[in-house]
């Protein structure tokens, strides 16, 4: 029991950390927030090998807060899935903790940055107790606190006007979240009569399926699946990036927490439901990606790529349901622990590039990719981190990024097992998508990288940068380096675990491209010329090469733009205008390409704009005189004689 | 050790042969266009003097282009140990796995992107982003052609696939020679062939693969045209050892691997020739109108898997 | 006997009707306390009838509060005001206001007939109940119809009435609740009528006769 | 113990004749006053609670004191003590600023005690009829209070508060006849007392007493802000000092919603009850739907808070049609935890009302800067209104909304859509007021003590109210669920 003690000890530290932080709002130093981080820091730490031991030797952790009312009481229960997302939970939370050491000294006043001290320390809390929970009161309780303190961190940068319209969006998404939780709980409460997470076989039929359908929305809409997804790149864009990287990397991870808890352990989930699942998840991952090579914001981009891989996460969960229903178990643990692994890897090197890109917007400036360039020679350590995550997002081989989905691959390839031809061809598609996702992937963060880091610097800000304090590079290389150690030893950590799967030993791999590498580089060392020297890149003759000869971001992924012209529905639009009016001596001329943001046009503000008409219509009617209210009255009344007169007899 | 043996021989066998086939394929496409053509062992020729030379970096360079000539050349030789030309050694965890195949093919493509884009020339530029979206289209292709085969065969790993295609010769199944045409033309987009790229030119407009190698020189080049033959060799043995795979031997000796490397030889000559041949009929597509040649592949593919599925 | 309250019954749909459509300010005054009367009168009838006390006291409390003090509080204040006529209608027209009131008495009627007969009662007290209830829906009439607001006070007066006649035939509340129903009419009359003088009075220092006004709060 | 009550307010009310001549030190007294009074009444509801054994009748069986009553009545005394601290600051700063003279003063504080009085002895009233004066004593007094500022358009929202809720209050006599009338048809003489009601609940003739039902509930609804004869609410809470329209929004609406749930408690043990709790639910949906939808385009500050009420009121109005003995349980609850947070808002918009001399949000700049308690105020008033964790209505909602969900499920889609249409009014309204950047250069205006204390003992005590809940309370709730014979 000593364990239960130690870690809701170590929780309860977050919130005095929290009170600590407001109340010393005005006087607060830097040394003091300073502290704060690193006390959070160690808790985190704490935490994390607190998690790893439930997780590993599978000891369940039981604990009652307190019992509010009747039949509310707020307790948690860790089991091995509560444990395993509390680890990720940890472990990211611990890296922002130290990023966020210096990185808050640079934005708003001591108020305002004690506050968000205070905030971020109350988020990572409620984060760690909506995992922890064990009934749908204290989930419910804590959720509303996430979504509360995400959206106090997501306005903390105050100075922007569109900081205002996207925590807006957030805020109502997450409400609207929350409704459709609050309908799923409820929905399973009138059943199963008690607010715990149990199995519950009663349902069936139309009512488990609204069940079902209700909490994935819910869960969907916080995790930023595509119909839902339009608040996710405004909150990230918007919010300062040690805040981007704990939602992104964590945040959303809570929320496949929630659908796992609830496919695995409540319900027992039908084949359509897989099938949902996985239609979901390919659409998010392709259009995430698609949407992601527009982007010419860094934050942006890599909220569209959180979007893409939390496809890819559902469908790992939509396979391992689908393979449940056929009962092909093996292949339903390998999908399920391929995505729950792909949840872990995207926390690490998500979060690994936003506090990088971070780093590279505190000293540039600006979000906007088009003004960096050459940052790699000016900024080497994060350029260095920036590249581990980009190649371990786009799932090269010795990263983990690639075992997780090599796992989803390995699924998709052996679902030939299964007999029922449609669901053969339905996987068969779903593998090709997921193919064409990754290789899109692929080509944005070499657009990424290559448009930030190599090359000539674009701007003056790039030009003139340098590379953050250390502070800043050792949280990221903490992610860094587990990424390396996650891929590398995946093989043996799975052994361990007690799962035999299929899986290439990339340690094996990984030595012999050491060796080969060595072999290589000692050939060339004997056999080859030694010198070298450096001069003008090759301009066809042209001495002075400026940057503004280089491929720009817009560039580079315009022939994807073209080819995935019905998706984007680009226009382009190119007007010119001329000395003379034969239009034949070209003076200047502007040439446009803008992309249609269907979900906003189509879906979101259509539906906002009807509610906004009602309520016009309605709040006009209380601005009159008193003589229709007394009119209202009247035909109120008069209609309620009628009604009592004629209906009950 | 046993494994150790096969890899040595593998991987020495793949470097020594590879850049055969692509000179191979110069002279045949040189005699359909009348000329002479540059002698067969040209590459060899073209790899010792690029040895020699020094090597001359842009100044807007980074370290990336110093390493991608290293990663390539690693990626495609561990590629190799994936791909058995001469022999099928019994399964090692882990060696032989189509993904693991195709994504170290990616990481090369993806560093090789990199370093065009790190000189800061347009021709860099242009090349990256061209390979990228080539790749990017291609890529649902080549993963459903491989997922075909192992339908076919019932496993994903290479080494079993090739095992199988030894004792139950496809030659006359139909689904063979769809895959077939389909891995023909994965062949064709990998190694920038003529339709989707011309492999010799310098012309900024046509060049794809060349553009992103423009800036390296001496060992560099060297090491980059290296891998490239590898890659090519390694996806000629990927065709030829599923459509005729009777070279292949299934156990080391002595006598077993001088024959099957003479007709390996022999079956990679024939591949070659036809390839010069199918280059010299076609001319460049428009980079626009590549995605409906991989449509043609797509479709193959896609048709062995129904043919598979109901019959 | 029935036959005498049947008169005051038509006596007063007709006061009522003329409340609807009379303009003049005084004159309203007068007819609203000759209502009051005509109840008072039909309260003495049904005591002969029925012989209880209470309906005595109620007849006598009307006469006094409704028939002299209400009316005679209002022309004081209405002379302040120099207001004489209000002419202006708003959604309904008189002639409107009346087809609406003939409307109601059928509908209550109608929707009446149903539960009355549990308490079996006679059909006059029935037909008088029915009566009350629609001068009290007509009263609300006049006060969304008529624009100021010394002629909504009188709507609301007469929905008191309505109220009152009601009361008289299903059943009399005992006397100390009407006494202090009566009370608190008469305070809410002389607030509305203050607050009314703000409103109509064309003087424009408002306040300063305001203050006058309160002067139970001698300062 | 009715008489301690009525003593103090007597003796409160001549202390008030006497003079002071300069009016700072009439306005401190009239005020100091106030004071005693509401926390002379707070000592003797908490010692009823304590000492008495419950329920316990007086002057002939007019007047009663059970649980119900005392529990409303410990509200409204909280609410006015609070309120009268407040009002010390209030009304010296209206007087600075002229919206409020010396002589007026006097009236304010009359009103405002007598108020107090008739509201406590309204719950305490065991009597229909008699309540129902009480009721309309209560509508004239607020509505004296609401003219008191000297403002033309004071006038109109005090005349319209005044026709509306009279209009529809002398319908609830025609029902008390109708109940009059049955009960004498039933037992020989008639009765209106509660008790006896609840006695003879299923005697009375089913149909007849829907009708009756249905007419008083047309006068309570009116007073407690039910949707089609809500309309006085908004203007009266705009224009009123932002004392009055707290005591408007916690405690005269929960007077009405007083009446309405003992109405339900008699019409519970009739058979004709299922159609009553359909009617109620109908009402309480309605008022939902239209005051959240016409929270969105609110250009004042105060208006939004009060249809923020009226959505409140129809929730409980909801919670009481449905009837279960949980679902009241939390009714009870939420009545309390509503009053606590809508006093604070209310604070909040005063001390802002004063800061910006307009209840207007885009008057409202650099609103953390200049007034950063009362905005915080505002803040977590609105975040604990709209029902998030942390705050008492986060669990009272949960747990009707729980029982709503027994009861019928697309019911519970309705009502959940329609709280997070309020939420995204809220934010959208709090997020362009909290970003707007001042043009010139406000003073601000130094909030008296007496204005600030208050605000923090409410943020304090809505963040405990939110998290722990004493047992005391849970007793009193189910005592009181029990006596109303659910």
């Amino acid at each position: 029991m000593f364990l239960t003690q130690l870690l809701f000890l170590s929780l309860s530290i977050f919130p005095l950390a929290a009170l600590i932080a407001i109340l010393f709002a005005a006087k607060g130093s830097r040394t003091f927030r300073q502290s704060i981080y690193w006390l959070l820091f160690s808790v985190n730490l704490l935490v994390l090998l607190i998690s790893i031991n439930t997780a590993f030797f599978n000891i369940d952790l039981d604990f009652q807060l307190y019992r509010l009312a009747g039949s509310l009481q707020i307790s948690f229960h860790i089991d091995r899935l509560a444990a395993f997302f509390m680890g990720i939970i940890a472990f990211v939370s611990s890296t922002v903790c130290v990023y966020s050491v210096r990185y808050t000294e640079h934005h708003g006043s001591a108020r305002s940055k004690n506050f968000t001290t205070a905030m971020t320390a109350l988020f990572i809390m409620s984060m760690y107790l909506v995992v922890a929970a064990d009934n749908s009161f204290t989930f419910l309780f804590f959720w509303e606190l996430m979504s509360l303190t995400s959206f106090f961190l997501v306005l903390s940068d105050r100075s922007k006007t569109e900081t205002g319209k996207s925590a807006l969006f957030y805020f109502i998404m997450t409400q609207m979240s929350t409704t459709f939780l609050m309908l799923g709980f409820l929905a399973l409460y009138t059943v199963s009569g008690s607010m715990q997470f149990i199995q519950v076989d009663s349902l069936s039929g139309l009512f488990k399926a609204g069940v079902f359908l209700s909490l994935f929305v819910g869960f969907s809409i916080k995790a930023g699946v595509i119909p839902f997804h339009k608040w996710l790149p405004y909150a990230h864009s918007a919010s300062p990036s040690n805040i981007s990287a704990l939602m992104s990397g964590v945040m959303i991870k809570v929320a496949i927490y929630g659908l796992t808890r609830f496919l695995l352990f409540v319900f027992s989930p039908d084949l359509w439901w897989g099938v949902t699942i996985l239609v979901f998840g390919l659409v998010s991952a392709l259009l995430g990606v698609i949407y992601a090579l527009k982007e010419h914001d860094i934050k942006k981009l890599l909220a569209y790529h959180s979007i893409e891989n939390i496809g890819i996460i559902l469908m790992g969960l939509g396979l391992y349901i689908i393979f449940l229903k056929y009962d092909f178990s093996t292949l339903a643990n390998l999908s399920l622990i391929g995505a729950l692994f792909h949840t872990l890897n995207h926390a690490l090197f998500k979060s690994l590039l936003f506090l990088s890109s971070g780093s590279v917007v505190d000293v540039i400036g600006t979000r906007n990719i088009e003004e960096m360039g050459g940052l790699i020679k000016r900024m080497p350590y994060t350029g260095i981190l920036f590249l581990f995550g980009s190649v371990s997002i786009a799932a090269l081989p010795p990263f983990n990024g690639f075992v997780s989905e090599l796992m989803i691959f390995q699924a998709f390839l052996h679902s030939f097992v299964i007999d029922n031809p449609f669901m053969k061809v339905l996987l068969f598609i779903g593998l090709s998508l997921f193919a064409l996702t990754s290789a899109l992937a692929a080509a944005c963060f070499v657009k990424a990288f290559g448009v930030i880091f190599l090359a000539m610097p674009r701007s003056n800000a790039a030009r003139e940068s340098h590379d953050v304090s250390w502070i800043m590079i050792v949280g990221p290389s903490m992610l860094a380096a587990a990424c390396i150690l996650l891929g590398i030893f995946s093989y043996q950590i799975f052994n361990w675990l007690g799962f035999a799967f299929p899986l290439p030993d990339l340690m094996v791999i990984g030595l012999s491209l050491l060796f080969i590498v060595v072999l290589v580089w000692l050939f060339v060392k004997l056999v080859a010329n030694k010198h070298s020297r450096t001069s003008e890149t090759w301009g066809c003759g042209i001495i002075s090469q400026n940057s503004s000869m280089e491929y720009t971001a817009s560039g580079f992924s315009e022939p994807i733009l073209t080819i995935f012209r019905p998706v984007y529905r680009t226009r382009k639009t190119v007007n010119r205008n001329f000395h003379d009016n034969f239009g034949s001596i070209f003076k200047d001329g502007i040439a446009e390409i803008h992309t249609f943001k269907l979900f906003e046009e189509r879906i979101y503000l259509p539906v906002a704009r009807f509610v906004q008409k009602i309520s016009d219509y309605v709040s006009n009617k209380h601005d009159v005189d008193l003589d229709t209210y007394i009119l209202y009255s009247f035909t109120a009344i008069v209609v309620l004689i009628l009604i009592t007169g004629w209906l009950i007899k | 050790m046993h494994f150790i043996l096969y890899a040595f021989i593998n991987t020495l066998f793949v470097i020594l042969v590879s850049p055969l086939f692509v000179s191979l394929i110069k002279k045949v496409k040189a005699f359909t266009q009348g000329r002479q053509g540059p002698p067969i062992f040209q590459t060899y020729f073209m790899l010792n003097k690029l040895l020699s030379k020094e090597r001359v970096y842009s100044v807007n360079s980074s370290l990336i282009m110093k390493m991608t000539p290293y990663i390539n050349i690693t990626c495609m030789l561990v590629a190799s140990l994936f791909v058995p030309l001469l022999y099928v050694p019994e399964p090692v965890a882990g060696i032989g796995n189509v993904i693991l195949f195709l994504y170290l093919m990616v990481c090369a493509k993806f560093f090789m992107a990199l370093a065009g884009l790190d000189a800061g020339s347009t021709f860099g530029g242009m090349g990256s982003s061209r390979e990228m979206t080539v790749s990017a289209v291609v890529e649902p292709v080549v993963i459903i052609v491989f997922a075909a085969l192992g339908l076919l065969m019932n496993t994903s790993n290479l080494h079993e696939i090739f095992s199988s295609s030894i004792k139950s010769s496809l030659v006359f199944n139909p689904a063979a020679i769809l895959i077939s045409l389909s891995l023909f033309i994965i062949l064709i987009v990998e190694t920038s062939r003529i339709p989707v790229d011309n492999p010799e030119t310098h012309l900024e407009l046509t060049m794809i693969h060349e553009a992103m190698i423009l800036e390296y020189s001496g060992s560099d080049l060297a090491l980059m045209e290296l891998s490239h033959s590898i890659k090519q060799t390694l996806l000629m043995a990927v065709l030829i050892n599923v459509l005729m795979p009777f070279g292949l031997a299934l156990e080391p000796g002595i006598t077993s691997i001088l024959l099957s490397s003479v007709l390996f030889i022999l079956k990679a000559v024939i591949l070659s020739v036809i390839i010069g041949i199918f280059e010299a009929s076609f001319a460049k597509y428009r980079l626009f109108r590549l995605p409906s040649l991989f449509m043609l592949a797509f479709f193959f593919s896609f048709s062995t898997i129904l043919f598979e599925l109901l019959r | 006997m029935n036959d005498i309250i049947d008169v005051f019954f038509v006596l007063i749909l007709a006061t009522a009707a003329l409340i609807i459509t009379v303009r003049t300010l005084s004159s309203l005054f007068n007819i609203y306390s000759f209502q009051s009367l005509f109840i008072a009168v039909v309260a003495v009838v049904l005591f002969f009838q029925t012989g209880n006390i209470v309906l005595l006291l109620i007849a006598i409390l009307t006469i006094l509060s409704k028939a002299l003090l209400v009316p005679y509080v209002m022309r004081r204040i209405q002379k302040n005001m120099n207001l004489k006529r209000d002419v202006e209608f708003r959604y309904l027209t008189p002639i409107g206001s009346l087809l609406v009131g003939t409307l109601m008495i059928f509908l209550v009627y109608r929707s009446f007939s149903t539960l009355l007969s549990e308490l079996s009662y006679d059909d006059l007290f029935f037909f008088g109940a029915v009566i009350g209830l629609s001068i009290t829906l007509m009263g609300m009439m006049v006060i969304f119809t008529r624009k100021k607001v010394i002629t909504k006070i009188i709507g609301y007066l007469m929905m008191e009435n309505g109220i009152l006649l009601f009361s008289l035939f299903i059943a009399e509340l005992p006397f100390i609740i009407e006494v202090l129903i009566v009370i608190d009419l008469v305070i809410l009359i002389t607030l509305a009528t203050i607050l009314a003088y703000g409103i109509d009075s064309t003087i424009d220092d408002f306040h300063s006769k305001l203050n006058s006004f309160t002067l139970w709060f001698k300062d | 113990m009715l008489l301690a009550y009525l003593l103090t307010g007597i003796v409160v009310l001549i202390l008030m004749l006497i003079r002071f001549p300069e009016s700072e030190k009439r306005a401190n007294y009239l005020n100091s006053l106030s004071i005693v009074h509401t926390s002379a009444y707070l000592a003797i509801t908490i010692t009823a609670l304590i000492t008495i054994s419950l329920p316990s009748y007086f002057a002939n069986r007019y007047f009663f004191m059970d649980s119900f009553a005392l529990y409303e009545t410990l509200i409204a005394c909280s609410v006015f003590f609070l309120s009268s601290f407040y009002s010390r600051g209030y009304v010296r700063r209206l007087m600075q600023s002229g919206e409020i003279e010396v002589r007026e003063l006097r009236v304010f504080y009359a009103a405002y005690n007598l108020l107090l009085t008739v509201v406590v002895f309204s719950f305490y009233c065991n009597n229909l009829a008699l309540f129902w004066i009480l009721l309309e004593l209560t509508t004239v007094l607020s509505a004296i209070l609401i003219v008191t500022l000297n403002a033309k358009e004071n006038i109109v929202a005090a005349l319209k508060y005044l026709f509306t809720a009279s209009t529809a209050m002398l319908f609830s006599v025609i029902g008390l006849i109708l109940l009059f009338a049955m009960t004498k048809n039933n037992t020989g003489d008639g009765n209106l007392n509660w008790d006896i009601l609840q006695q003879q609940g299923n005697a009375l003739p089913p149909t007849l007493f829907t009708f009756a039902f249905i007419f008083i509930f047309i006068g309570f609804a009116a007073k407690a802000g039910i949707v089609p004869f809500h309309t006085w609410l908004p203007q009266a809470h705009a224009k009123a000092p932002s004392v009055i329209s707290v005591l408007l929004s916690s405690v005269l609406l929960n007077v009405g919603i007083y009446g309405i749930l003992r109405l339900y408690a008699i019409a519970h043990l009739n058979p004709s009850w299922h159609t009553i709790s359909i009617i109620l639910i109908v009402f309480g949906c309605l008022t939902v739907a239209v005051a959240a939808f016409s929270m969105l385009p609110r250009g004042n500050l105060k208006k939004l808070i009060a249809f923020s009420s009226i959505e409140h009121m129809g929730f409980i109005l909801l919670g009481i049609g449905i009837g279960t003995p949980l679902i009241l349980f939390w009714v009870l609850f939420h009545t309390l935890a509503h009053a606590l947070v809508k006093t604070l808002l209310f604070f909040s918009a005063g001390i802002l009302h004063e800061q910006y001399h307009s209840n207007m949000f885009e008057d409202m700049r650099d609103i953390i800067k200049l007034q950063p308690l009362a905005s915080w105020g505002l803040l977590l008033g609105c975040l604990a209104i709209t029902g998030l964790p942390l705050f008492p209505v986060f669990i009272s909602k949960l747990n009707i909304l729980m029982q709503i969900a027994a009861y019928s499920l697309p019911l519970l889609c309705v009502i959940l859509l329609l709280f997070l249409l309020v939420a995204g009014a809220f934010t959208t309204i709090l997020i362009r007021t909290f970003m707007q950047k001042a043009d010139h250069e406000y003073e601000s205006y130094p909030a008296a003590m007496s204005m600030k204390v208050p605000l923090a003992v409410l943020i304090i005590g809505i963040f405990v109210m939110g998290v722990f809940f004493p047992t005391g309370l849970q007793n009193l709730l189910n005592n009181i669920v029990f006596s109303l014979g659910f």
